[in-house]
């Protein structure tokens, strides 16, 4: 993919949130009649329990190269133009703060949301990004996740298909 | 072979700074990195975390790697247990 | 679906344009860690002509009207909590102006790319709302258009399934 | 009962202001709307449009009308061509 069609970083939280907006400018194009996006949030609870923030840690390195990775899947699977960001924070996250956006921008809708959505998944189930949440009782846990071992991953998705995942906030 | 393995998420805590040295045969793949790893897991953890560390995946700064990959040249491994982002 | 849940507007281009943030913005919640947007924009091409602007009419007060029944139809599907930010253009925009934002909020991701997508396709076939494109050469056109009979809308939805609609720029 | 018709997109620049206005019986429906528009358009129109008129629908200000359904009491009908919004 060219590197002026896809945008993708790992965001410090200490440096400034994510901004959504940006965004859909970067996947803007006077070609592109649509763009679709995605925004994960911090919620206030998860399976249960009260959740006060978030914790990420990310191998941004390893990521930013998977995060390439899934946009050429989503070139190849919408077979047209299109422009992509993919930006994650890293660090402690309050309630409402800004986990993650991906915007695919592309010349007809469909494309756009197969993409957005084609790469969110992505970002949840495959890259190296981990999640502790921290509980109004000052309790934290490491969220369960996604195995990205061969033999674990076929277990996993057998297991996902039965009941929801349980590190999934958004 | 000298190799660092950098030990992320659930697994970071397990040991000093996140990080694991050992020392491999010339020629390692990651599954003998992976066999290697789960060993000093049980000799130097309190808890050695067996069943995390078998659905951790080992990694390169670039990619990935399978069982039967060849630990990179340069010495560097991440291990990454199941993921959570989004 | 509770007003508070639900922001339906018409927005006159010459007041200004429309925000996606705003849009965003309105969707969120503790609760939700999924939101879905679409951002229609008018891009410089159709059929093989070069567009140079389109002047969109609404009857706002219908349309309006309609946006809640949508809003109830993909409450209906999604069976969770759920915001919704529906906002389209009138007036004459010009390439890259934004026609129409759709946002839905939820607990989590599925439910709001679902509602999302619901929403943009019964806002872009259902709403009494009419573009007309202007071109290079300073001719215009009315687009052609999917007919609200309900006579005329099972023809449509076959001709629909054959070949790309005439009027969809995103 | 006097009915004012307002003309949407394509239909808009048929008649003076968008708007024609029709007598139509008491009692009248939908169908009876498009009937004597129809006419009003041959009659009227230097290009009737007749295939737009049939493909398009009758609206009060708060719902799409079947051509079964009553014309509004208060006589006010939108005739709405075929829509591209988004």
């Amino acid at each position: 993919m060219n590197p002026e069609m896809l945008d993708a970083r790992i965001v410090d939280i200490a440096e400034g949130g994510i901004d959504a907006a940006a965004a859909l400018d970067f996947v803007s194009d006077p070609r592109f009649g649509g763009l679709a996006c995605f925004v994960g949030k911090v919620r206030a609870q998860n399976l249960g329990r009260v959740v006060t923030g978030i914790s990420y840690q990310v191998h941004a390195a390893l990521a930013c190269n998977l995060f390439r990775g899934f946009a050429e899947r989503a070139v190849q699977a919408v077979d047209c133009e299109l422009k992509l960001s993919i930006v994650h924070a890293t660090g402690r996250l309050a309630v409402g703060d800004v986990a993650v956006v991906v915007a695919a921008g592309t010349p007809h809708r469909d494309e756009a949301f197969r993409a957005c959505r084609m790469v969110i998944e992505a970002v949840k189930h495959e890259a190296p990004i981990w999640k502790r949440e921290h509980y109004e009782d000052g309790d934290s846990a490491w969220s369960e996740g996604c195995s990205l071992c061969e033999t674990s991953r076929e277990h996993d998705a057998g297991h996902a298909r039965g009941q929801h995942h349980g590190h999934g906030h958004g | 072979m000298i190799v660092t393995l950098t030990l992320y998420g659930a697994l970071g805590d397990a040991a000093a700074d996140g990080r694991v040295t050992l020392t491999l045969d010339h020629g390692a793949r990651v599954a003998d990195a992976r066999q290697a790893l789960t060993e000093h897991a049980r000799a130097h953890w309190s808890d050695p975390r067996e069943s995390l560390l078998a659905r951790s995946a080992f990694a390169s700064d670039s990619a990935v790697l399978r069982e039967h990959d060849a630990v990179p040249d340069n010495g560097q491994l991440s291990v990454l247990p199941p993921v959570s982002g989004g």
